[in-house]
């Protein structure tokens, strides 16, 4: 039965591995306790410096890794954090082939990304403070994809939510403001909440350890999903619900994606870095890395699969009509990693990263052109006000025309081949005896569709036509140089990043090849789950359908937004209203969780706590006390008195129990 | 051999403690004591003065000395009576530290009322 | 007569004695003594304090802090009275008699020097 | 068993020695310094007389279980790792809580040197409750500690707040005494002894009385559940917390919380802890299990609407209670009815400690200079402020939430396994119900982390932070040491087993020293700590 030594691989000792999760910790210590005293370019070199010598150390980890025999990866243990009964929980990280993906992207993009900050951030007075949460961002992000179990994973996920409060935040000065904070707080412990009880269920059920990986194919979690697949298949669904809740609580999924589009209230390169490319993406990544577990449960998958598809099309459709250039890419985003979550959802765990990967460049991106936009702009955000901006920002349209092409789905750019990666697992993938999920499909497809058309509705609005803001700002607007060379690198990567997973039928699929030892057991083998179709012919008529699709949106787009007078909005359209409002669902919410909650709350204090508990059972007691004690005198009981009866009701409650309950 | 000098005769059999029943049951000892007590909870519970709850207190714990003296005197054993003197002389030390808080009350409120301490709360 | 109640007819003796050399002490009194009332002589306690006067009145607080002080030292003889009982009987044993004396001499020891506190600190002093 | 070997009953009993030698120099020192002159210095003698005791005390167990030669003491008091590790958790809030207090008192204006003797006596009745073995030491113990902490909360004599906090502490304090003791004669009516070990011993045998052991243990619950703030007997806890001194409200968050679990737990596990009792004649755990889910509830919800830091803390540590309550459920039990602990209670107790003297701190250097609210204004944009301070609360506040890395987290994580083992899963609900607890609890122990990094101060009232090197000594120093703990729990943890363990071996002992001609040894007891075994389905 419990046998998973398709799972198992040798491990290596790794000693640079700690410096890479260490060096961006140091530097948010730095900089965050002194920072006040640094100059900003010592804050800079500090922040930056870490996260980019991180990046190397990275890179040379990986390409170690890519020497060794396949499969195998790179770990250190650091020391033994705890034991309880047979449970042994090391304090262990490790790069195998999957998390070296991760770790590429989090570094090299968080690179760049601090690069940009460095521009971005110039005249900000939190400068120190900003890259101090900024690099405990990262310390975070990388113990969570480099944890070698699911508690280290559990503390990164727990420190990236952390940072992204605080940065949410960043700019506001009062609780009361920082709305989006707390809604991103309220959302994401409900995800917590799950993710917890779904861990104790795990370590109930654990073989001693929570490792991703086990010693020699026992022991680990793959051991505890085998004997759960085996033995009690439903707690195994209920396992893969709870953590795949989780996920859409931080990877902002229906229904938890609420918090994401408010998010965008922080900074923009925190947009890019933790609300496109990276932590958004945890609970993708956390899925792939719990691939033993998820793909045993049929139930399970589907769930992920229509949620991922529903939250594609739904988060599109309220894209169409947005007109804050951030929400616009914020509801994008969330459509985004809905099409990462269906790939999961249909077994596609190599396409969902492969879309991880590539969404992150053009995602990042986009954000930090957007960040150009913005800074240029003095902070304008409405694409009504903006036109023609490719005159004046030049770096920033061409790299965001690029990006928008990629995102799309035009050949040759990234987000083609991971797009059609995923939507032809969604056609073709099914599980023994049963057929694939078409509905997913199609639900997909008019998804890529609305998608290309915003991200266009986005990119003409933005640079192309006329000018439509105020002339003062129009005569300030400019690039800062180190802007745009992060611009650059992205697009760059943008461009070519899908060349390491071209189409199955040339046979040439690196990035399959790659993830073969972690994922490769799913599809082939006598292990195996997935069924895929092998057919050239299908994949590429499947191909020629969403680069038309793709096309469509786009011409659809050109045809409304590239004239001289724009298109009226249509305002009164019953569509419209609920797309604008975004299907209401805010206001569901408020008035379904958060008022009742709320009240709940004041109903607590005032109510049970002050009327009845105090006011009821305390004083009523007292008074009854007081009555038969000094039949005169109903009404002498102070606060203190109080607490003594509610003792003295406590042990009458007790007595009852014990002697007519029990 | 391991008798501790104050607590002799710790554990005397049951059997022979019963040999000597006084006249008056046990239960007697206890209904008055609880009564005692209960006086005291009310006492605690009802009065508003702090010298009238601070003797409350007093009459609950010397009521439990009953209890205690009641149990060693149907046991025949020592250690009841032992316990009553120490919990006189925690009583003591209560009642001076109780009467030194009263003052401190006073000082603040002029008068030594508890319904008057409510600054604090939720 | 019940043989139970033999042990304590001498105490009935002595207290039928007791009162009854009251009485006619106060008796004898009552005849004997010269009588001239004044205001101050009718009063229970001379000293210069009225007795009679309002409940609610306020006293000093000196009056607590020595209630107080009297009611913590003196309730230390509950536990001196039985070790004195018991400690002759522990002189016999060699090994034990040194922690006996040693344990009653470091309680004493600390009321010496709660008392030492309490001198300095003023509390003595009816000023 | 000979009393010649006085000296080395000296020896054993040297902590507390140490502690109330202490509390007499500091006493003795107050009085005969000049009344106006700095007294803070006394702060650090009593730390450093703490310090001693815990060297002691690390001495000591390194040869636990130690049996006393003298009997009065043999029967009074349990030197074994239990009562030694919980001492050590003792004294090392002890000694963080008397620092915090050398700068803090002279900025209330309360400056006096009896405040470090009463800690020092506080201490010793701690230390003493934790070690005691039978119902009248600790009864004397207890009233020490509290009659001390009455006194301590009360020190500032100028604030209405302090008064009132202290004569609250004191009204229901005293009752809760009166229960305490009224749950003693019971016991001692229904067993005929005041012995932990012999009061077990006595419940077996058939002639014991149960109806009046049962009044007497919901009675000693009663007084147990108030000491340690559990709900419905924890409403003195908010007023008293925010009212007392910081620094005491300090050390009645850690001290006092330790001490009266620490007795709770080995009076009950000792003296009833036959399963007989814990679900049948004596439901002493069924009644845990749901007063522990009401702190939870009670504490969590309350201090959702809490502005003041101090009351906010006090709420949560009602909560607190709850959680630690749940590792009295899953108190293993051998087949001939030994009970003993998994690491769980003392470790968590261990890391709550070091937390709340962090928290604590920094509520006392951003109290300001006597003011006595510790609102949110207070603490708003503390990170601009005072970095460290900031830092020091943060921590804090995520190993109150129970994040990994922090020791907050593997106590939550310890205790929880161990319930779910102990109880082979029958308090699975109550586990969800803990987990959803430590969820509510996110949101007011990350609000205050969110106040003190986003709020900006500029616009509200500064408020003048109290500098002090010591109180940002023993914050600091508590806060590292909860990642210490968080990150290297495991010589933490095993110690705490081995604690915990110790309990089991109570019986053995009693049974082989206190009948010399009847020793039978209880092979089959478990002689080590051993943590309670995962469970496989």
């Amino acid at each position: 039965m419990n046998e998973v030594e398709h799972l198992a691989h040798a491990a290596h000792e790794s000693s640079l591995l700690p410096w890479i999760i260490l060096l961006p910790l140091l530097g948010a210590i730095l900089n965050g306790l002194f920072g006040k005293r640094y100059s900003q370019k010592t804050v800079s070199l500090i922040g930056v410096g870490s996260v980019v010598t991180a990046f190397v150390l990275s890179t040379l980890e990986v390409i170690r890794l890519a020497g060794l025999p396949e499969g195998d990866y790179l770990s250190v243990d650091l020391w033994r954090w705890f034991s309880a009964g047979e449970l042994n929980v090391e304090l262990s990280f490790m790069i195998d082939r999957l998390s070296a993906i991760m770790l590429m992207v989090v570094t090299g993009v968080g690179s760049l990304i601090h690069v940009f900050s460095t521009g971005y951030m110039k005249t900000d007075e939190g400068y120190a403070r900003y890259f101090a949460y900024l690099n405990l961002f990262m310390f975070s992000m990388l113990l969570l994809i480099l944890g070698k179990n699911l508690l280290v994973l559990f503390v990164g996920w727990e420190g990236v939510g952390l940072c992204s409060y605080l940065l949410i935040g960043f700019w506001f000065s009062d609780m009361e403001k920082a709305e989006a904070g707390q809604k991103a707080f309220i959302t994401n412990r409900v995800g917590d909440l799950a993710f917890l009880i779904g861990t104790f269920i795990l370590l109930f059920y654990s073989y001693g350890s929570l490792d991703f990986v086990g010693v020699g194919g026992a022991g680990g979690l793959p051991q505890t999903a085998a004997y759960l697949g085996d033995k009690a298949p439903g707690m195994l669904t209920l396992v893969c619900i709870l953590f795949f809740i989780g996920a859409t609580g931080k990877s902002a999924q229906i229904p938890l994606y609420v918090w994401l589009p408010d998010a965008m209230a922080g900074p923009t390169p925190v947009s890019a870095l933790i609300h496109a490319a990276t932590m958004v993406t945890a609970g993708v990544y956390m899925m792939a890395r719990l691939n033993f577990m998820f793909a045993l449960s049929d139930v399970a998958m589907t769930v992920v699969a229509v949620v991922g598809a529903l939250t594609a099309l739904f988060a599109a459709t309220i894209g169409l009509v947005q007109n804050d250039i951030k929400k616009v890419l914020a509801y994008s985003t969330v459509s985004q990693i809905g099409f990462m979550v269906v790939s999961v959802g249909v077994g596609g765990f190599v396409g969902a990263i492969f879309h991880l990967m590539t969404h992150a460049f053009f995602k990042a991106c986009l954000f930090l052109g957007s960040g150009s936009v913005i800074h240029a702009l003095h902070h304008e955000q409405d694409i009504r006000k903006m036109g023609g901006l490719k005159a004046k920002l030049p770096v920033t349209r061409w790299t965001f025309l690029i990006s928008c092409l990629a995102i799309a789905g035009i050949p040759f750019f990234a987000g083609f081949f991971s797009k059609d990666e995923i939507l032809f697992f969604a056609a073709t993938a099914h599980r023994e005896g049963s057929n694939p999920m078409l509905f997913v499909y199609i639900v997909s497809v008019v998804a890529a569709l609305c998608t290309a058309f915003y991200m266009f509705r986005l990119y003409f609005l933005t640079f192309e036509g006329k000018y439509r803001g105020d002339k003062h700002t129009w005569d300030h607007a400019h690039e800062e140089p180190v802007m745009n060379w992060p611009l650059i690198v992205l697009a760059g990567l943008a461009t070519v990043g899908g060349f390491v997973g071209l189409p199955h039928f040339l046979h040439a699929h690196a990035l399959e090849g790659w993830l073969e030892p972690i994922f490769g057991w799913l599809y082939e083998g006598e292990h195996a789950i997935f069924h895929v179709s092998h057919s050239a012919g299908l994949e590429i008529a499947l191909m020629l359908g969403s680069v038309l699709i793709a096309l469509l949106g786009i011409a659809f787009a050109w045809r409304l937004y590239m004239r001289e007078k724009l298109p009226e909005a249509p305002v009164d359209a019953w569509w419209h209203k609920l797309l604008m409002n975004k299907y209401y669902v805010d206001e569901f919410y408020d008035a379904v969780l958060v008022r009742p909650l709320r009240a709940t709350a004041s109903f607590c204090h005032r109510v049970v706590d002050v009327r009845i508990i105090d006011g009821l059972f305390v004083r009523g007691s007292a008074r009854l006390v007081g009555a038969v004690g000094d039949g005169l005198r109903f009404f002498q009981n102070g606060d203190v008195q109080a607490y003594v009866t509610a003792i003295v009701v406590g042990i009458a409650a007790i007595l009852v129990v014990v002697e007519y309950l029990l | 051999m391991l008798t501790p000098p104050l607590l002799a005769a710790a554990a005397a059999p049951a059997a022979h403690a019963a040999a000597q029943q006084p006249a008056i049951p046990l239960s007697w000892y206890l209904a008055v004591a609880l009564i005692l007590f209960a006086i005291g909870s009310i006492g605690v519970l009802a009065r508003r003065n702090a010298l009238t709850v601070l003797m409350s207190v007093e009459i609950m714990l010397n009521a439990v000395n009953l209890v205690f003296l009641a149990f060693a005197r149907f046991q025949a054993d020592m250690t009841g009576h032992v316990i009553t003197f120490f919990v006189i002389a925690v009583a003591a030390a209560e009642a001076a530290v109780g009467l030194a808080l009263v003052m401190g009350l006073f000082r603040h409120k002029k008068a030594v009322n508890l319904d008057q301490m409510s600054a604090l709360r939720s | 007569m019940d043989p139970n109640y033999a042990p304590y007819v001498p105490v009935a003796v002595v207290s039928i004695l007791v009162v009854g050399l009251a009485a006619v002490i106060l008796l004898l009194n009552r005849m004997l003594g010269p009588r001239r009332p004044t205001r101050e002589k009718g009063i229970p306690y001379e000293s210069g304090v009225d007795p009679v006067s309002h409940p609610r009145r306020r006293f000093s607080v000196k009056f607590y802090m020595t209630a107080i002080l009297f009611l913590v030292f003196d309730l230390e003889v509950v536990f001196i009275y039985p070790w004195a009982t018991r400690f002759k009987a522990w002189l016999a044993d060699d090994a034990f008699a040194p922690v006996a004396l040693g344990s009653m001499l470091f309680f004493v020891l600390v009321l010496a020097l709660g008392l030492v506190y309490e001198w300095k600190r003023g509390a003595m002093n009816w000023e | 068993m000979q009393a010649a070997t006085t000296t080395s009953d000296l020896a054993i009993i040297s902590p507390l020695f140490i502690v109330c030698a202490m509390g007499l120099v500091a006493l003795l020192v107050a009085v005969f310094t000049p009344k106006d002159s700095f007294k803070g210095w006394l702060g650090y003698v009593v730390a450093f007389g703490f310090a001693l005791a815990l060297v002691a005390v690390v001495w000591l167990w390194k040869q636990a279980p130690l049996t006393l030669s003298n009997e009065s003491l043999f029967f009074a008091l349990s030197v074994d790792h239990f009562g030694l590790g919980l001492t050590a958790v003792i004294l090392i809030g002890g000694l963080l809580a008397a620092l915090t207090a050398v700068d803090y008192l002279p900025s209330q204006r309360s400056d006096h040197g009896e405040y470090y003797a009463l800690v020092a006596f506080a201490v010793l009745g701690m230390m003493a409750m934790v070690m005691s073995a039978d119902m009248l030491t600790f009864f004397v113990a207890l009233e020490l500690m509290s009659i001390s902490v009455y006194v301590l909360a009360g020190f500032k004599r100028q604030s209405a707040f302090s008064t009132e906090a202290a004569m609250k502490y004191f009204v229901t304090g005293s009752f809760a005494s009166a229960l305490l003791l009224l749950g003693i004669a019971f016991t001692y009516g229904a067993t005929g002894s005041i012995r932990f070990t012999e009061i077990a011993e006595a419940l077996a045998s058939p002639q014991a009385s149960l109806p009046i052991a049962q009044f007497g243990v919901v009675m000693l619950l009663a007084a147990f559940f108030f000491k340690v703030a559990a709900a419905p007997f924890h409403m003195w806890t908010p007023d008293v917390y925010e009212g007392a001194p910081t620094s005491v409200t300090a050390l009645m968050a850690t001290g006092v919380k330790v001490a009266a679990f620490g007795g709770f737990a080995r009076m009950f596990l000792t003296a009833f802890g036959d399963a007989r009792f814990r679900t049948g004649d004596l439901p002493w755990e069924t009644i845990i299990a749901i007063v522990a889910v009401a702190s939870m509830f009670a504490g969590n919800l309350m201090a959702l609407a809490q502005k003041n830091l101090k009351r906010m803390l006090a709420y949560s540590a009602i909560a607190h209670t709850g959680y630690i309550m749940l590792a009295m459920l899953a108190a293993p039990t051998s087949g001939d009815g030994t009970v003993w602990l998994g690491p769980g209670l003392i470790f968590y107790l261990l890391g709550y400690t070091l937390a709340s003297i962090a928290a604590f701190g920094v509520a006392s250097v951003v109290s300001g200079n006597d003011v006595e609210d510790v609102n949110e204004v207070a603490y708003a944009g503390l990170a601009k402020r005072s970095p460290a301070h900031a830092l020091i609360l943060a921590v804090a506040m995520l190993s109150l939430l129970g994040i990994p890395l922090t020791a907050g987290f593997i106590g939550k994580l310890t205790i929880f396994a161990e319930v779910l083992d102990g109880s082979h899963n029958e308090y699975l609900w109550i586990v969800v119900v803990a987990v959803i607890n430590s969820i509510i609890s996110a949101f007011y122990y990350l609000r205050v982390i969110l106040v003190a990094y986003m709020r900006d101060e500029a616009a509200e009232r500064p408020i003048q932070l109290v500098s002090s090197r010591s109180l940002t000594l023993a914050a600091g120093l508590a806060a590292f040491l909860t990642l210490v703990v968080g990150l290297v729990p495991s010589r933490a943890l095993m110690a705490s087993g081995k604690a915990g363990g110790s309990l089991a071996d109570s019986k053995a002992r009693a049974a082989s020293t206190a009948t010399v001609n009847d020793v039978h040894t209880e092979a089959d007891a478990p002689a080590t700590a051993s943590a309670p075994k995962a469970t496989k389905l």
